[in-house]
């Protein structure tokens, strides 16, 4: 016999508590995207003070300009169009796998998402790629130029390939591409943008110096070095540890989430690794740079932590720790060998900004073909441990192969598309005359003429 | 699994026993379902926590290299950046080779006195390649006690500033990363450690120091106070030269070290929880108390060095800067060891009487002719003293966190055990690392290895080891301005003579 | 007849995970206040930086020692009694509709809730508030009167207004008071505080300065400005950029938790409305200050960046993204125009603290009655989707208008409280020759005369 429920039964279903449950994961997920998308906001700060530090006080107002200004240009053009050519349509999933088609996302009057954090965690990454370029070129560029630059770069070539590599359908996505044969031998694997971000700034950043020349009085006749040291040892250091502490929302925080199964862990193995690397960066450079300049040098133990840092954003989720503490070793020496080349090449570089992010961010990617752990290769490989199409997809030391080869792959597409691209740009600026600055300006400095006198006055 | 649609009965019930229990069986799967989900979240929030934490605590190494920065002449500047950095760097790769397996045992059955079952070594025995579950426990929180164990090498190197080579600093960083400080987190934080408030068989009670102001601030202030000892002052600190001859070089880079400091402090105290999920309370209090005290300490501070008299340290009539900064730290480490553990009213007298505590040892430093650039003993050595004892007074019962039974302050009706604990433990403590930082300095002052030469010292550190500068531009200007002025001293010098 | 339950039958209620997700809740809302504090209390720091590059360097330590005192005497006045007066007894609700009367919060000795963090979070916008005015009367105020008006402010004025706009039983609390009929049109929206903090804090600031007068040589005879640049302009960049970080903490930090339903995408929302208004007011100010001065000004970059945060701090968690942006474009001239104003007036404001904070903050309030959206008004008003009392309670360009009138009003009664205490408390100051420092002091600076030489050294 049944007996209807009493009124004083509890409610069915009891209060929503599986939807509370649901929700407190979201807000979760958003709470953390929010405070890894802080951290690496303020890697702005560091990028400016860091830079600022490294020219002379002649331009220190202008490198601090350029920098507010990436901040900025680069969260608008990002959230008008940027993010919509990045990601498509639904944030993730978009039919084409070379360029993201979002009317939804792009269109700024119709942007309406629940979670309207993931774009503005991804905006800083693309204001990154822009201020890389801006330390390569600097004491010398011309603001108009450098406005230009930034627009293009934030607004079309970096996201096409963020599309790529970070998006479902992207033909380079080995984490998030699910139909396998639609990328290039199962696609590669760069989880915090060794590739994606600071190869992509570090090449353009190459480019520009090379279209720009050599701030004046560089190089003597003979081809020689003359030192051009920056004017605040203190800045140079505060910037670095800025950077330091954001990169710890950079690489953990590329999880984008936290409340699905094994996040947790690959958030605090990305945060282990990247201590790992930062620290035997810093250390190698410097001790090694000793033996050729006799001097224990700050600016190099900056420069060999952020060479650290560089190189193991790409396999900070899926290396041991002892992979990264080599990563980071051998990406000491690959940005020492890059430092050295460039101004071998009389290419100046004031910034080091192609041989921190270029160089050892072209390692950081190669990297993980070696040292990839097949345990941790199974993020958003539906669980298959690195299996694709039964083939192993792990690094090449525990006997993987294709992996590498798709690594591989993936740098040589993005070096010659964001190459070609801004080789381009930066050589019509050049025959335009927008490029440089008189030579005039340069020798008083920006500061007097452009930005209403010195950065400092007593 | 039944679809929670069962449970649709629309809005007539009409339901009968078995579509009841169809509904019933769908929300229990659920629910279940739900359960593993809770304890996932829980965990990951705890990790996500701890990493947030300490990547706040890892800005304090910023914090010390400004201020270091700011509190030392123009001429070492750069030197004393780039310690601040290998600290981190250095510092970083001891404490993961040897540090952390020497400080957390991990084993069932840990000696008392030092951690070895090897698991730590190099994180050798960590394995999050099995499984989900582990929710990054061992990586984050070696992260987590990583950027600890910098910052208590870090502040040593304030103490011998301007004047100690590198290769001398990284035998220390090595000495105290590796083997000092480890040791003494296993005595008071291990489980298994003699004075261990979470070993049930220690010593007395078991230390309560929350979150390090013996273990940290202690530690690193009695080794600063070695070196500044037996590295000897500066040349011409005491006497040749005027106390301004040593201002330090930047009042902002002073304030903006200290303010990330205490922004740091944020990630120390209460991420010293080490978990979020039922330490919410606790982690909530601590920043209140760190808050409280830092903000008492700085205020009486200022107020001690203005109205003080000149014989007993203060400058009448200033309202001086680097003293309030160093006041507030001194509040931040007094409130380091009971921040959880202490009402909130208690954090404000600790503050007050850690400022005294701070200026009465940075005066003493002087009268004993101990050239100490950053004040670090009296800061952290003597504030940190402070804290542990304060403990023993202001622990309450209600937020004691002892083992081996409820220990509180004697202000809370407590026996005096725990005071007793919190003597005896820093005794421990000051024995074990006075002694050997003083072998460790007076073996490398005795080898020569310490102290730069006379050269190196006349010519400033930055111009002879480190390629120049660290403001090119103004040391160029003050040269120029130099060679500018002198000939007319000449001349006038001259003049004087003449008439 | 009722039937026992079955043996068998799932235990009710079930298995306590209604309990396990309360806490859960709030262990994760005491978590994310303590971010958010900590986010907001690092604008301390920002504000010292900010301040220290811009006065000259004869007054540097002088300001950062007032920075520093306004974060410890703001903290010990608020907790010995300021929480108190804004929040009343149980924290938030209090029958008084003008202040709190608070013997739990407010008595030191027995202040013992259970989520501690609240206050704290709360602690760091007082402190704020005071430090607004200190950049006003930055280089010639003395550090008695200082002391005075922090104390005042800080301990009176601020936590009443706090108490009218975010207290259940405010009388212009749109969101949090239950019975609209004790509130003034229905209360007004001030999310974050462009009224509350801003406005505050910027009034406060006005008051200040036109009774303390100019900085002597500021204005020549014919009453030309005299330009007084700061002494170090990365320290202006780097104490923006750590004030812009704040503000991620200061407006998402605004929902005070983050579990209940929809407060994850509050979060969000404001994190994005708050990029896009930064950004879009730093550009807006440098460009269009760039017609008039020729110059690339680093320090309008900074205070247009300024100007878009304190825009879009009371209306961050309910504008479409487009509105974030336009609220930012209009906040830019709102303080460019504010600050030529002044100087026209001869009222010398060192730190524009009146025109970003005072002007800015109001056209924040008011931009939240053009453009509040009325789905994202529900918050707080019991999800009755913007209805008072049956009219429409939300911006008038969706067909509100009562919301705006409200804001307005609400707008009248904050100035007119806050002018005229500090009016009344400036002008005694100075009656009674504390404000201002001596004319010798001023001329030596504050640093050699008072906190025992310069802040810099070799």
């Amino acid at each position: 016999m049944a007996s209807p429920p009493s009124p004083s039964a509890p409610p069915f279903p009891p209060n929503g508590v599986t939807l509370a449950n649901l929700q407190n994961g979201q807000a979760l997920d958003a709470f953390y995207l929010l405070v890894c998308g802080v951290f690496v906001f303020f890697m702005q700060c560091g990028f400016a003070l860091l830079e600022a530090g490294t020219v002379r006080s002649k331009n220190t107002k202008n490198i601090l300009l350029k920098n507010l200004l990436d901040a900025c240009i680069g969260a608008i053009i990002w959230w008008a169009w940027g993010f919509g050519v990045a990601y498509g349509d639904s944030g993730n999933s978009d039919g084409n796998t070379f360029i993201g088609t979002a009317p939804n996302n792009g269109g700024p009057f119709l942007a309406r998402r629940p979670l309207i954090a993931t774009p503005r965690a991804r905006y800083v990454f693309a204001a990154t790629a822009a201020t890389i370029v801006s330390g390569a070129v600097a004491e010398r560029c011309a603001l108009e130029a450098y406005l230009i630059y930034t627009t293009v770069l934030t607004g079309f070539i970096y996201p096409v390939v963020v599309h790529w590599v970070w998006c479902n359908n992207g033909f380079l996505s080995g984490a998030f591409t699910e139909d396998k044969d639609k990328t290039i031998l199962g696609g590669c694997i760069d989880f915090a943008g060794s590739g994606v971000v600071h190869l992509t700034g570090g090449v353009a950043a190459l480019c520009g110096a090379i279209a720009i020349g050599p701030r004046l009085g560089r190089f003597d006749a003979d081809g020689k070095v003359v030192p051009m040291p920056g004017h605040s040892a203190p800045f140079q250091v505060l910037g670095t540890f800025i950077l330091w502490m954001g990169w710890y929302g950079f690489n953990p925080g590329s999880t984008l989430g936290i409340t699905p199964a094994g996040y947790g862990t690959i958030m605090a193995r990305a945060a282990m690794c990247t201590t790992l690397s930062a620290a035997v960066g810093g250390i190698t450079v410097v001790f090694f740079d000793r033996i050729f300049s006799q001097t224990y040098d700050v600016a190099m133990v900056c420069n060999g932590i952020l060479a650290g840092l560089v190189s193991i954003t790409a396999g900070c989720a899926c290396m041991l720790p002892w992979a990264a503490f080599l990563t980071g070793f051998i990406g000491a020496f690959v940005y020492y060998g890059a430092s050295k080349l460039l101004l071998k090449l009389q290419i100046d570089d004031p910034l080091d900004a192609f041989a921190v992010h270029g160089a050892c961010g072209f390692w950081g990617v190669l990297a993980v073909g070696w040292f990839g752990h097949y345990d941790y290769l199974s993020f958003g490989w539906d669980g298959k441990n690195g299996d694709v199409a039964g083939k192993a997809h792990y690094g090449i030391i525990y006997g993987g192969g294709m992996l590498f080869s798709a690594q591989l792959v993936a740098l040589i597409i993005e070096v010659a598309w964001v190459g070609g691209l801004t080789a381009l740009l930066f050589f019509a600026l050049k025959k335009t005359g927008l490029l440089r600055v008189s030579r005039e300006i340069e020798e008083v400095g920006m500061d007097s003429s452009k930005h209403g006198g010195s950065a400092y006055h007593n | 699994m039944t679809p929670l649609s069962a449970c649709n009965f629309g809005p007539e019930v009409t339901a009968n026993v078995s579509s009841l229990t169809a509904c019933a069986t769908a929300l229990r799967g659920q629910l279940e379902a739900d359960e593993v989900r809770f304890e996932a979240d829980e965990s990951e929030t705890n990790t996500f926590y701890l990493l947030f934490c300490a990547a706040l605590v890892f800005l304090m190494q910023a914090g010390f290299a400004l201020l270091s920065a700011g509190s030392v002449r123009m001429r070492s500047v750069k030197n004393i950046l780039l310690k601040s950095v290998m600290d981190a760097c250095f510092g970083g790769l001891v404490w993961y080779l040897i540090g952390f397996g020497f400080a957390y045992d991990k084993s069932e059955d840990g000696n008392a006195f030092i951690g070895g079952s090897g698991h730590n070594f190099a994180l050798s025995g960590a394995d999050d390649t099995t499984g989900k579950k582990d929710y990054g426990h061992d990586a984050v929180f070696f992260f987590f006690q990583y950027c600890f164990a910098a910052a208590a090498a870090t502040i040593t190197s304030g103490a011998v500033a301007e004047r100690c080579t590198l290769v001398g600093y990284c035998a220390y960083v090595f000495a105290i990363v590796g083997f000092v400080y480890p040791t003494v987190v296993h005595w008071v934080w291990d489980e298994h450690g003699f004075l261990s408030a979470f070993n049930k068989d220690a010593m007395l009670t078991g230390m309560v120091d929350f979150a390090g102001s013996g273990v940290v601030h202690m530690t690193g202030g009695i080794c600063a106070f070695t070196g500044a000892f037996i590295i000897r002052p500066r040349k011409g600190r005491f006497g040749e030269l005027p106390e301004h001859a040593f201002a330090g070089q930047s009042a902002s880079l002073q304030v903006l070290g200290t303010f990330l400091l205490w922004f740091g402090w944020y990630g120390f105290n209460p991420g010293s929880t080490l978990a979020l999920h039922n330490y919410a309370r606790d982690a909530a209090r601590a920043a209140v108390t760190t808050t409280l005290s830092a903000a008492t300490a700085a205020t009486t501070g200022i107020l001690l060095k203005r109205f003080a008299p000149g014989s007993c340290g203060g400058s009448p009539g200033v309202w001086d800067l680097g003293h309030t900064c160093n006041s507030l730290l001194g509040g931040l480490v007094s409130i380091t060891a009971g921040c959880t553990t202490v009402e909130i009213w208690a954090s404000v007298v600790i503050g007050f009487i850690g400022a005294f505590f701070y200026h009465g040892a940075s005066c003493l430093m002087r009268r004993l002719k101990i050239d100490d650039p950053l004040d670090a003993f009296a800061v952290h050595g003597a504030c940190g003293l402070w804290g542990c004892l304060a403990v023993g007074f202001f622990c309450t019962c209600d937020y004691s966190y002892t083992e081996s039974g409820t220990a509180c302050g004697v202000f809370y009706g407590g026996d005096g055990l725990l005071l007793a604990t919190q003597i005896v433990g820093t005794v421990f403590i000051t024995l074990w690392v006075g002694a050997l930082s003083a072998i460790l300095f007076s073996g490398l002052m005795a080898g020569g290895l310490l102290r730069i030469s006379k050269e190196v010292e006349d010519a400033g550190l930055d111009n002879s080891k480190h390629g120049g500068a660290a403001y090119p531009d103004i040391a160029t200007a003050i040269e120029e301005a130099t060679e500018r002025i002198t000939p007319k001293r000449i001349t006038s010098a001259t003049d004087a003579a003449g008439a």
